[in-house]
């Protein structure tokens, strides 16, 4: 069972890995990049903590394979702030107290943005059904909601 | 009292400044328990029983130990023997000796040097079963003819003549029933059931473990307490406390069921056959849900007595609740006592059993048994109510508990707040909000104790005069930002030059898990006083330095100054100045202090929810939500907000569709978050809070602690609504679909 | 004399009775007379029991107690 | 296990033909990575199809219909306004599958293959009457979607044929479909039940009808006497009801952690009904 060298784009940064076929890229963040930011709650693409955008796709990486990633461009939570600024999202996550235990901030911050970048001006109704396969266990969604909503009025001003 | 005028009293308390942890969380950098890595590190992994119960004819791990890379095999009988009690109970749970008593029992663990190849080599080690037969439900299990589990598992307490499952009997109450329910003008009675439900915190069990042959031990876990992992695994594996050095990493989430032990043996145990290599163990989902500590089930008749005009005359409940497989590990206890906690009853009796079953060993589960007792006391409340033509929270404000009550738990009550919790839900707009057709509204009282709890913090003053805060209770929920906030008022400074930090058992005196609500509470209440202590031995460098007497130096706006025009006249000497002589005056500056917390505030709570039923498919929708409940006092209002919408939230789940489903063969049927559905985004409006403070005394700055209360409501306020909503009433939970569905068609055929 | 009230279940280990005379000034005091006074509370009080003073739940057993105080027994309470 | 990655139909053929033990195919890989974790399925050989030239692409067809490669994701299909147009209750069964994540991944051929009788692409697939093109190892060949799952989690492919793409037939004027599914919650659940009904018109009378069920049998079921209900009628109450009854009658669901017989019987009665209605205004172009 021989590993598979791996070349990828990580936020940015060109990497290399080896991978075994059997490994998820999520595995591949944590463990061989030591990117421990995206987190795995399920393993099953039922929870949406280790959510990461791939070439411009929204998925989670439980359900991608390590080699899958060959060629492509990832980015996850580690890429989201420039250096020395936070992402609105961030910002306003932190403001709006919409983290408890924060486990699964990461996936639902990725998982944001990739909504915003498509739909700058979502209703509440589009941020909970885009926001349905995050699994939080601490806030009951309200503040996340808020959040993200008031993200996204921000970027829009801002534009 | 109106909270602004709370507020003014204060600088800092009640603001909403940004967590201490906000910045590592919203950019990955806070580690979490799977996060950790060391050099050497082996990877662990478990073989679990796939029987609910079965004897162990035999574990042959040598096709597993001839992979190379294979470094240790573990079974019970690396495990020392002779344990009692609920130490043999946590070695017996962590890792099964001759019998495996549930779905998932940990049977051997392996250590090898990759994930995959510990994996791969776990579905080598081959285990011979005998299966035998099993029991599930509650009420099976308190038959004479269950399969008995343990033979001679009850307690002292169980009498004589007793089911052979029965594990604990329980019993008080007051008043003289007889003729209270003879006062009443409607006694009714009823049965309830809820399933078991997980706290689901989406962070699985993970630990990083490393023991020596000396007996010298580390372990990096998720954990709510990890002196109580230091004393846990000590016990479990016969070594000395204070060998083990236990540092929590972030915790992603617990409520309850991050206070004990599971898995956290097994890497310690490979660890030290591994020649003391670390060894990190990380659960899968499906071992988190067959595997870790779930919530009682529970059975459970209600009898009340009110008459005409909503006074209640008399309560008498009777439950029954399994834990799994192990004694004490229900919360039958705290379900009686919460039961009827609201209410002032002239007469009131409690009866309860706690029964074993093949499930898991229980865990707490934010306010345990509280829930439960709440779905059978609110629900019959409500439907006496309906029956009678009386308004729900009339009724419940009529005969709501206040300062001087005697408790159904036998003493009388000090200040509470249900009364002033009641009148701001009489005055909130929800509750005039129109109804449409297949609509429902449900409202229902919630409470919880709280807890004090074994204490200990320290408290350190920086060269610049900033200060640390080492404190021994897990961050679950904002707890860093609520105790620098406190710390910061006390001692008159900025909250930014405060930074509290969570601490190793290496770092304190022992400390209690953030359980029971009391991390804010109990640590705030000792990052108080360890403040107070470093003031006082600031004033007495002052003192000092001045030649003046040190009762004649105050501590104010962060400054030692004179006391009065008597004392001196000396310019305010500030922290910063203090801290920056402080080599010379003495050296450093400190404060601590360690209690078991006396003064707990007991919380209560209620909720009005307005659901809609499809009532073609019996599938509810949550309308409208609204919490109300007592905080004592408010630190940080938007973190005891998450708490009332996390809290409620966790409820609802509970309420419509989470329970643990178990197959003929006593398997579990849905150990994946697809099947163990809590509630998603999408499924939810907004959660309106409203927070009331009726200050504790109990504490400097009046908390209570607000983290459990809010689970309690919501199973039965959804209940009553969806009752309303369809005028059928179901006294099961979840109210799942096809049972909903199925109580409307047998209305309509009746 | 304190008069400390057992809840009901513990009657049966206590000849029925249900408010126990006990001569203490401390929480500790008091739960050793129970014991002593009534040999089958032995493993109830090992097993961890709460005491409530007026009403307010005490941890330790240096708490002084007068004849004043309602005092009561109730099942231990553990959170989540 | 190894991992390939052929650059076309052919290839990907003869490397499973000469592949021993396990193999599987990745199209999306939302259930074949599930299962390789959970330890149900850890295939000797992967055969990773996505790096196929064409197979993210979504083509007309010659007749007005549509043929969609096996690639294509969730999300691909949903921004397709066109196909969108035409087929709106095939895609969205296909969107109800997972979440925005799962979206990103999963496949229509992915979910068709997998064989759940709960899949959520699959009735509105049978009800579209849309067809495969197989590639094996014997040569090509077209099957009908329903002829594809056997029983839960097999299906009637020969060992070495692979699904090259799915065809759309065309809509036609005065058509349309329509998808429904019951789930407890609001998303992420598999389907307790699925009805996907499509139905073309003439004047206000339905003049073709194809009526499929998820979640009543061992597979996905087209009922031809829940088609034959509503055909020749306007949709009016007692056509609605013969629906209902054909649709119950042809259920043998089961009990299990998600639902009941007896609650699946009454609810794909339920669901046929509102879809019907829902694809009886598209075709009369409401808005879709």
């Amino acid at each position: 069972m021989s590993k598979i060298h791996v070349s990828a784009v990580v936020n940015g940064d060109p990497v290399d890995f080896l991978a075994d076929p059997r490994e998820s890229l999520l595995d591949c963040l944590r463990d061989q990049l030591g990117l421990t930011g995206s987190k795995e709650g399920c393993g099953t693409g039922d929870c949406g903590a280790c959510s990461v955008v791939m070439d411009g796709v929204l998925v989670c990486s439980c359900l991608v394979l390590g080699v899958e990633a060959e060629g492509k461009k990832v980015e996850t939570v580690e890429g989201l702030a420039d250096v020395g600024a936070l992402h609105p999202l961030q910002r306003k996550f932190i403001e709006h107290a919409a983290l408890q235990c924060g486990f699964c901030t990461p996936g639902i911050l990725v998982a944001s943005k990739a909504l915003l970048d498509q739909n700058p001006d979502p209703t509440e109704t589009e941020v909970r059904y885009w926001l349905a396969g995050n699994l939080c266990r601490c806030t009951g969604y309200d503040k996340i909601v808020r959040a993200v909503m008031d993200a996204a009025q921000e970027m829009r001003e801002a534009v | 009292m109106p909270k602004d005028e709370l507020k003014s009293e204060f600088r800092l308390i009640g603001t909403r400044p940004d967590r201490p942890d906000g910045l590592d969380k919203v950019t990955g950098r806070a580690r979490y328990g799977a996060d950790m890595a060391l050099p050497g590190m082996l990877f662990a992994a478990v073989v679990r029983s796939p029987h609910a119960h079965a004897r162990i004819l035999k574990i042959d791990a040598s096709a597993a130990l001839a992979l190379d890379g294979v470094k240790a095999v573990v079974t019970r009988a690396d495990f020392p023997t002779g344990l009692t009690g609920e130490d043999w109970n946590l070695q017996e749970n962590s890792m099964a000796g001759d019998v495996a008593l549930y779905d998932g029992h940990a049977v051997a663990a392996i250590a090898a040097t990759s994930r995959l190849l510990a994996e791969d080599a776990a579905k080598l080690i081959k285990v011979d079963y005998e299966v035998l037969p099993h029991v599930i439900d509650v009420d099976d299990a308190l038959r004479m003819d269950a399969p008995v589990i343990r033979a001679g598992a009850g307690d002292h307490t169980v009498p004589e003549g007793s089911p052979p499952n029965v594990s604990k009997y329980i019993e008080f109450g007051h008043g003289d029933l007889e003729a209270g329910f003879a006062a009443a003008d409607l006694v009714r009675e009823q049965t309830y059931k809820t399933e078991a439900t997980h706290q689901g915190y989406i962070e699985p069990h993970a630990c990083v473990a490393q023991l020596g042959a000396d007996g010298k031990g580390e372990m990096w876990v998720c954990t709510q307490g990890q002196w109580y992992i230091r004393r846990m695994c000590s016990a479990v594996l016969g070594l000395e406390a204070s060998q083990l050095r236990v540092t929590p990493s972030e915790i992603g989430g617990g409520f309850g069921g991050k206070t004990i032990i599971f898995m956290e043996p097994l890497a310690l145990a490979l660890s030290r056959k591994a020649g003391g290599r670390p060894v990190k163990l990380v659960m899968s989902r499906s071992d988190v849900l067959r595997a870790t500590g779930p919530t009682a089930s529970a059975s459970m008749d209600v009898k009340l007595g009110m008459t005409k005009d909503g006074k209640l005359t008399a309560a008498h409940v009777n439950f029954r609740m399994q834990g799994g497989a192990f004694t004490g590990a229900s919360p039958v206890g705290e379900a009686l006592s919460c039961a009827l906690a609201c209410y002032d009853i002239p007469a009131v009796m409690h009866n309860g059993v706690e029964v074993l079953a093949n499930r898991p060993k229980a865990a707490a589960y934010r306010a345990p048994g509280s829930p439960m007792a709440a779905f059978a006391v609110e629900c019959l409340l409500d439907e006496m109510c309906h029956e009678l033509g009386l308004d729900p929270l009339d009724v419940r404000l009529k005969n709501a508990v206040h300062e001087g009550v005697k408790a159904s738990y036998g003493p009388t009550y000090a200040k509470i707040g249900l009364v002033e919790v009641l009148q701001a839900v009489k005055a909130h707009p929800n509750l005039l909000a129109k109804l449409g057709p297949n609509q429902g509204r449900g409202i229902a009282s919630g409470f919880w104790f709280n807890h004090g709890g074994e204490t200990s913090v320290s408290l350190a003053i920086g060269e610049d005069g900033t200060v640390t805060v080492s404190v021994g209770t897990p961050d679950v929920g904002g707890g860093r930002a609520s105790i620098a906030l406190m710390t910061a008022e006390t001692l008159g400074i900025a909250y930014e030059a405060v930074r509290v930090n969570v601490v190793e058992t290496g770092a304190l005196g022992v400390n209690e898990p953030s359980h029971g609500s009391r991390a804010t509470f109990a640590s705030g209440k000792a990052a108080v006083e360890a403040a107070r202590s470093a003031i006082r031995e600031m004033c007495r460098r002052a003192a000092k330095e001045w030649g003046i007497d040190e009762e004649a130096v105050e501590w104010k706006d962060g400054a030692a100054m004179p006391a009065g025009p008597n004392a001196g006249k000396f310019p305010p000497m500030s922290i910063a100045e203090i801290a920056a002589k402080m080599g010379g005056t003495g050296g450093p500056i400190s404060g601590h202090h360690e209690t078991n917390a006396d003064g707990v505030g007991a919380s209560f709570g209620a909720h009005v929810v307005d659901v809609e039923v499809d009532p073609e498919t019996g599938r509810t929708t949550i309308l409208r939500y609204l919490v109300v409940q007592d905080a004592g006092r408010a630190i940080h209002p938007a973190y005891v907000e998450g708490q009332y919408q996390g809290g409620a939230v966790q409820g609802i789940g509970w309420a419509l569709n989470e329970e643990y489903v178990y197959g003929a063969n006593g398997r579990l049927q849905n150990a994946v978050f697809l099947d163990y559905r809590i509630p998603v985004a999408s499924d939810l409006p907004m959660i309106d809070t409203v927070i009331v403070e009726v200050p504790n005394p109990g504490h400097p700055y009046g908390v209570r602690g607000v983290g459990e209360t809010g689970i309690t409501p919501p199973l039965p306020a959804v209940a009553n609504a969806v009752a309303m909503a369809t005028g059928v009433r179901l006294r099961s939970l979840p109210l799942s679909p096809p049972k909903v569905l199925a109580a409307i068609k047998a209305k309509g055929r009746a | 004399m304190l008069k400390v009230h057992l809840w009901s279940g513990l009657r049966r280990f206590t000849d029925g009775v249900e408010v126990v005379p006990v001569e203490a000034a401390t929480v500790g005091q008091m739960l050793d007379g129970l014991v002593a006074a009534h040999p089958g509370l032995e493993p109830v009080i090992a097993a961890g029991v709460s005491v409530a003073i007026d009403g307010v739940l005490t941890a330790s057993r240096f708490t002084p107690v007068t004849p004043q105080n309602e005092i009561y027994l109730i099942q231990r309470v553990k959170g989540g | 296990m190894q991992y390939h990655k052929p650059q076309t139909f052919d290839e990907a053929v003869q490397i499973a033909a000469a592949a021993s033990g396990v193999t599987r195919f990745l199209a999306g890989g939302t259930d074949v990575l599930v299962q390789l974790r959970a330890g149900i399925v850890t295939p000797d050989h992967l055969i990773d199809l996505k790096l196929i030239p064409g197979v993210r692409d979504i083509t007309r067809t010659e007749d007005g219909g549509w043929r969609i490669g096996i690639a294509v994701c969730g999300i691909e299909l949903g921004r397709h306004a066109a196909l969108v147009a035409d087929w709106p209750g095939v895609v969205e069964g296909m969107q109800l599958v997972g979440s925005t994540q799962v979206q990103g991944r999963a496949t229509l051929t992915g979910n068709l293959c997998n064989s759940s009788p709960a899949a959520d692409s699959v009735p509105g697939l049978i009800a579209a009457g849309a067809r495969v093109t197989v590639i094996g190892p014997t040569g090509s060949r077209e099957i009908a979607v329903e002829d594809i799952p056997a029983s839960p989690g097999r299906n009637t492919l020969k060992p070495g044929e692979i699904i090259a793409a799915i065809l759309l037939p065309p809509r036609g004027a005065r058509g349309g479909d329509a998808y429904l599914r019951f789930i407890p919650r609001t998303e992420m659940d598999i389907a307790v039940v699925g009805c996907a009904v499509s139905l073309t018109l003439d004047g206000d009378r339905i003049s073709a009808a194809r009526v499929a069920l998820g979640a009543v049998a061992p597979k996905v079921l087209l009922v031809a006497e829940a088609a034959a209900a509503i055909v020749g009628t306007a949709l009016d109450d007692k056509a609605l009801a013969a629906l209902q009854a054909a649709a119950t009658a042809a259920s043998q669901p089961i009990t299990d952690r998600r639902g009941t017989i007896e609650f699946r019987k009454d609810v794909v009665a339920v669901l046929a009904a509102r879809a019907a209605r829902i694809a009886y205004d598209r075709a009369k172009g409401a808005s879709k």
